[in-house]
């Protein structure tokens, strides 16, 4: 290892070491298999370097020797949190390649299932971010509200997580006859406690200092590092791409994308909670409105794309994903690649909390809501 | 034997009596001793196993859960069954370990509870050793505790372990400051440090309704110190899960881990214990001033059973805290003392000997 | 005066905070009728999942042991993982016509990954998505499952 | 700026490089030892300035290897695709750009990782996801009999 050479310094008066510690593979706060080699003098961090590829599966690989519907399910496993998202990127990426233009009811479905997902994911987000903080209770609340999401998905997909829902020219099933019953039920109920998250979390002193003005990054470091999602609009990187590249019936609804310019722990925080509101009054808007049609359109029965390379971008629950398709006009891609948020995220770590404390460097990549599967792939 | 579900003081005269009838006075304190020793011992285990199912009981309510519901009727088993396994399992001990110290820490941990247990009034008689020094012996004694996490977190040979104790070290210096002047509050209305005379002062009304504003303030601080003190939520810095992963019994399994497990649950034990005689009257029966009827009744609950419900309230408060609040950074903890509580203390002192002064209290 | 003025507010704001959050936490434990634990081996006869749940590939059959699988192979090319293994055989039909048939219809629960992929594809519907979702074995070898029943055949009617 | 008005800006700034309009993005196709000038000038050029690069990746095509960088102006919201071909498919060299675009670093790293391009000067060209003995696996030319199965 480079780091090891460098580990000893001395100031005149008193001879001080720095040290490693190895926080990961297996450490509670990383969620997952991720190792940083953290540089530490005594209980500040000097340098955070990420080692990732514990849990590398080779997903682009394998998309190159199957057909673009078994490219999907496999996004499934990537994110696992924004599994719909990214399903859908790969959809509408086949979609725009083969021009081919999806039902209005396929379009609300969609846009109410990312909205879905990502309440989910976030949810989830926040009781880890208690949990990280040492709130262990927040952890079952959290859950708690997200099990009503599950279910509704459990009924229209068949699957709490690994949902395989979207597929090319629309989605696999129609949605069941109690969606939109049962997710009206939902937002009366979670309008209900989230305000309850703020009371337990957000407005709690201990809280508030333990993220006000810790781990800061600057606009400009939020662009060049190409920090996305509310991680990046908490430094003010109006990077929605919601609001910049619409998709899906996104055109059709209001929203606000949020923007915190503190660029601080608890802008990332504020903007997720921010974020939920938001995604209830997205659902709000599309709920009823559902247009009756088709929920597919036919395809083919093996979907060839053009030769020719595509792109398609959606904001996934933590940030921006991409997939980049090149096809050489067979039914499987040439290539494929997907340009995942919390890669690009978990670099601008030592940026944010070198120079910080240890507790606040776990604080800090919960902010992040990173998703080792989706660094990996 | 003379039992007195009201007044053990004369069973343990006459047990002691009963024991110089047939022994030399050397044996008979022997005895004594070994009778209180597995006393303390079955005590520590038993209430330790009920304290370990009450948290993890009141923990699931807190999340909306129903906690452990398999071994025995609604998991009352459980705890049992998990010191079996914890007896059963191997002891492991890293490669580099300092072999001595690392033996040593959970024992220092164990016998520094044992020790502060020593003069808790449980009830009227039922106390081991009445010092005129009561308060300043368990002060001096449970901060003994500190020494076997930092040998703990020392001897491991792991960074964790070592952040984890020096954690420790300095939040529990700092806390003990906190944890004595709000002490010395009480002290200076009871004017003594002796356990049973506080408690027999409270016969009227507890120190808490009695010493007003100051007395619930420094009640304040020191569940807060107290918290502080026994390395538990809001200030488990030292063991900080997300953190440390578990800080400075990272390397400690089996029966060793289980000392460090039961000493922190027994050190809550004995911060509620010294909040319920210092400050809620000890075994004292609620009184309220003139309403005769209500006395009575209250005076037929016998001591020890209102003993056990202070104490049990006490630490249901202080679980309240763990199960709700997030952990403090290590810096912030050291603010909160030296900042908040020790200025807060001080001038509580103040107001506390202008009570006294004034005979505001009486 | 003033800086004395704020310390005191800050202290009290902060008390003010965690007893706010005391308040929630104390709402549910007092309230320990609202729990949301499943009890689940428990509860297993009261337990519906939902019935589009993707439990597992099943190849229901009727009561006179018919199946509409004709051995087309089509969920073996859809499925992404190899999970899928169909063996064919060659069977006479009464007018004398060699036709094939299903003989195996070979599922490796331990590589499926529950995308419906098969069933979507199926053009005869003759395989759905059970809602069976307890899958552990001792045996690695009894996640292989063959979906045809023995001595099952093809029901009348049923055109490739 | 609309992706024609940005063509044409584009052929102006770039004389020696070929720009087409492709299906959704402006395409721009620049010399290997031309990339680093090419990345600079298009981040700084102010009625250009392409701050975010969003994706970074790599192509294995039979004769080449190529770098495809997508490139987002958070100033004028226009994109771009940036791409260059490497003159040799099984030693390839390009030039980095992570002093231009800090997120480079790491994207590089993995193309690095997955498809064996090197990236000059590069601070820290290790891999990434994988073990230094490993092969290339996103190449086209990659054989694995254990662990990959062909059907």
């Amino acid at each position: 290892m480079s780091e090891t050479k460098e580990i000893i310094i001395s100031s005149d008066k008193i001879h001080t070491d720095q040290y490693l510690v190895n926080m990961g593979p297996q450490h509670p706060s990383t969620h997952g298999v991720l190792r940083l080699l953290v540089r530490l003098e005594g209980e500040i961090v000097h340098h955070i370097q990420p080692h990732v590829g514990y849990i590398h599966s080779g997903i682009e690989k394998m998309c190159e020797s199957l057909s673009y519907p078994q490219v999907i399910h496999l996004t499934d496993r990537m994110d696992y949190l924004s599994a719909h998202m990214n399903n859908e990127a790969v959809c509408l990426c086949v979609e725009n390649a083969l021009q081919v233009e999806v039902p209005d009811r396929v379009k609300y479905i969609r846009t109410i299932m990312d909205e879905l997902t990502r309440l989910a994911s976030h949810q989830l987000w926040w009781c880890v971010m208690g949990m990280d903080l040492g709130a262990l209770t927040t952890f079952f609340y959290g859950l708690r509200d997200r099990e009503h999401i599950l279910d509704i998905f459990e009924e229209t997909c068949g699957a709490r997580m690994t949902l395989n829902y979207s597929v090319p020219g629309g989605v696999m099933f129609d949605i069941h006859a109690n969606f939109q019953k049962r997710v009206k039920a939902f937002i009366t109920e979670f309008r209900k406690k989230l305000p309850e998250y703020d009371q337990l979390l957000t407005g709690n002193v201990i809280f508030q200092e333990r993220t006000n003005d810790i781990g800061y990054l600057s606009l400009e470091d939020a662009i060049a590092w190409g920090v996305t999602g509310p991680s990046g609009r908490g430094s003010g990187f109006s990077c929605d791409v919601r609001k910049h590249n619409p998709y899906s019936a996104y055109p059709l609804v209001q929203f606000e994308e949020k923007l915190d310019t503190r660029g601080d722990s608890f802008a990332r925080y504020r903007l997720r909670i921010e974020e939920m509101y938001e995604s209830l009054h997205i659902i709000e808007q599309l709920i009823d409105n559902i247009p009756e049609g088709d929920y597919a359109v036919k395809m083919k029965g093996v979907v060839k794309l053009p030769e020719g390379e595509f792109y398609q971008r959606v904001e996934s629950a933590r940030g921006e994903f991409g997939v980049y398709i090149v096809s050489d006009g067979k039914k499987n891609p040439y290539r494929v690649k997907f340009r995942s948020p919390g890669f690009s995220n978990l670099f601008a770590l030592n940026k944010m909390a070198a120079g910080h404390k240890i507790a606040d460097l776990v604080a800090i990549m919960s902010t992040l809501d990173l998703v080792i599967p989706d660094i990996d792939r | 034997m003379g039992f007195n579900i009201y007044d053990f003081s004369g069973m343990t005269h006459n047990m002691h009596l009963w024991f110089m009838e047939r022994m030399s006075p050397t044996a008979t304190t022997i005895v004594e001793w070994t009778v209180i020793g597995v006393s303390y011992m079955l005590f520590v285990a038993l209430f330790g196993l009920f304290l370990v199912y009450a948290e993890r009981k009141v923990c699931a309510a807190f999340q909306q859960r129903l906690g452990p519901m398999r071994v025995g009727f609604w998991g009352v088993l459980q705890t049992i069954a998990d010191f079996i396994k914890l007896l059963m399992k191997e002891l492991i001990m890293p490669k580099s370990a300092d072999k001595f110290l690392y033996n040593l820490a959970p024992f220092i941990v164990m016998i520094a509870t044992f020790l502060a247990m020593a003069v808790l009034p449980f009830a009227k008689g039922l106390q081991t050793l009445d010092f005129d020094i009561g308060i300043f012996y368990v002060t001096a004694v449970s901060s003994v505790g500190v020494i076997g996490i930092l040998l703990a977190g020392w001897s491991s040979n792991n960074k964790y372990s070592l952040i984890g104790a020096m954690r420790s070290g300095a939040q529990i210096l700092s806390y003990e400051l906190s944890v004595s002047l709000s002490l010395v509050t009480i002290i200076i209305l009871a004017g003594s440090m002796q356990l049973s005379v506080i408690v027999e002062s409270q016969r009227d009304s507890w120190f808490l309704f009695k010493g007003h504003i100051p007395s619930l303030i420094a009640f304040v601080i020191f569940l807060i110190a107290g918290t502080a003190e026994t390395n538990r939520g809001p200030f488990d810095l030292a063991e900080a899960e997300s953190e440390l992963t578990a800080g400075f019994h990272t390397e400690y399994s089996g029966i060793k881990f289980a000392f460090f497990f039961l000493a922190e649950y027994i050190n809550m034990f004995i911060v509620a214990a010294m909040a319920t005689t210092v400050f809620l009257g000890g075994w004292m029966p609620l009184h309220f001033g003139s309403i005769e009827s209500f006395n009575h009744v209250m005076d037929f609950i016998p001591p020890l059973v209102w003993f056990f419900m202070k104490v049990c309230g006490v630490i249901f408060l202080i679980m309240w805290f763990k199960w709700t609040f997030p952990r403090l950074r290590v810096d912030q903890i050291l603010t909160l003392e030296w900042k908040y509580l020790l200025p807060i203390n001080l001038v509580n002192i103040l107001l506390m000997c202008l009570v006294v002064l004034t005979k505001f209290h009486l | 005066m003033n800086a004395l003025f704020k310390y005191i507010s800050t202290v009290f704001k902060g008390v003010g905070t965690l007893l706010t959050g005391m308040k929630i936490t104390g709402k549910y434990v007092f309230t320990p009728w609202n729990n949301v634990t499943q009890q689940y081996p428990e509860n297993r006869d009261t337990l519906k999942m939902f019935d589009r749940f993707r439990g597992e590939v099943i190849m229901p059959h009727s009561e006179n042991n018919e199946h509409l699988c004709t051995g087309c192979g089509i969920c073996e090319l859809n499925c992404p993982n190899g999970s899928i293994e169909i063996i064919s055989k060659m069977e006479l039909t009464e007018e004398g016509k060699k036709k094939r048939a299903i003989d195996q219809h070979i599922y490796h629960l331990g590589m499926c990954t529950f995308c419906n992929l098969c069933i979507k594809a199926c053009p005869t519907g003759a395989i759905v998505m059970g809602q069976n979702f307890e899958h552990a074995v001792w045996d690695r070898s009894k996640l292989t499952k063959v979906l045809n029943q023995p001595g099952s055949k093809i029901a009348q009617g049923v055109k490739e | 700026m609309t992706n024609e008005e940005l063509q044409a800006c584009l052929t102006g700034e770039f004389p020696k490089a070929e720009v087409k309009l492709g299906k959704q993005y402006v395409e721009i196709l620049v010399e290997s030892d031309e990339l680093h000038a090419a990345a600079v000038q298009l981040s700084k050029v102010p009625e250009l300035s392409f701050d975010y690069l969003f994706c970074l990746t790599g192509v294995d095509y039979p004769e080449k290897m190529q770098i495809v960088y997508h490139l987002e102006s958070t100033k004028h919201r226009h994109t771009v695709v940036l791409k260059v071909n490497t003159a040799d498919r099984i030693d390839p060299n390009v030039d980095t750009v992570s002093d231009v675009w800090q997120t480079a670093k790491y994207h590089e790293r993995e193309v690095y990782d997955l498809l064996g391009v090197k990236f000059n000067n590069h601070t820290d060209l290790r891999r990434l996801f994988l073990d230094d003995s490993w092969g290339f696996p996103l190449r086209k030319d990659y054989k694995d009999e254990v662990r990959i199965v062909e059907r």
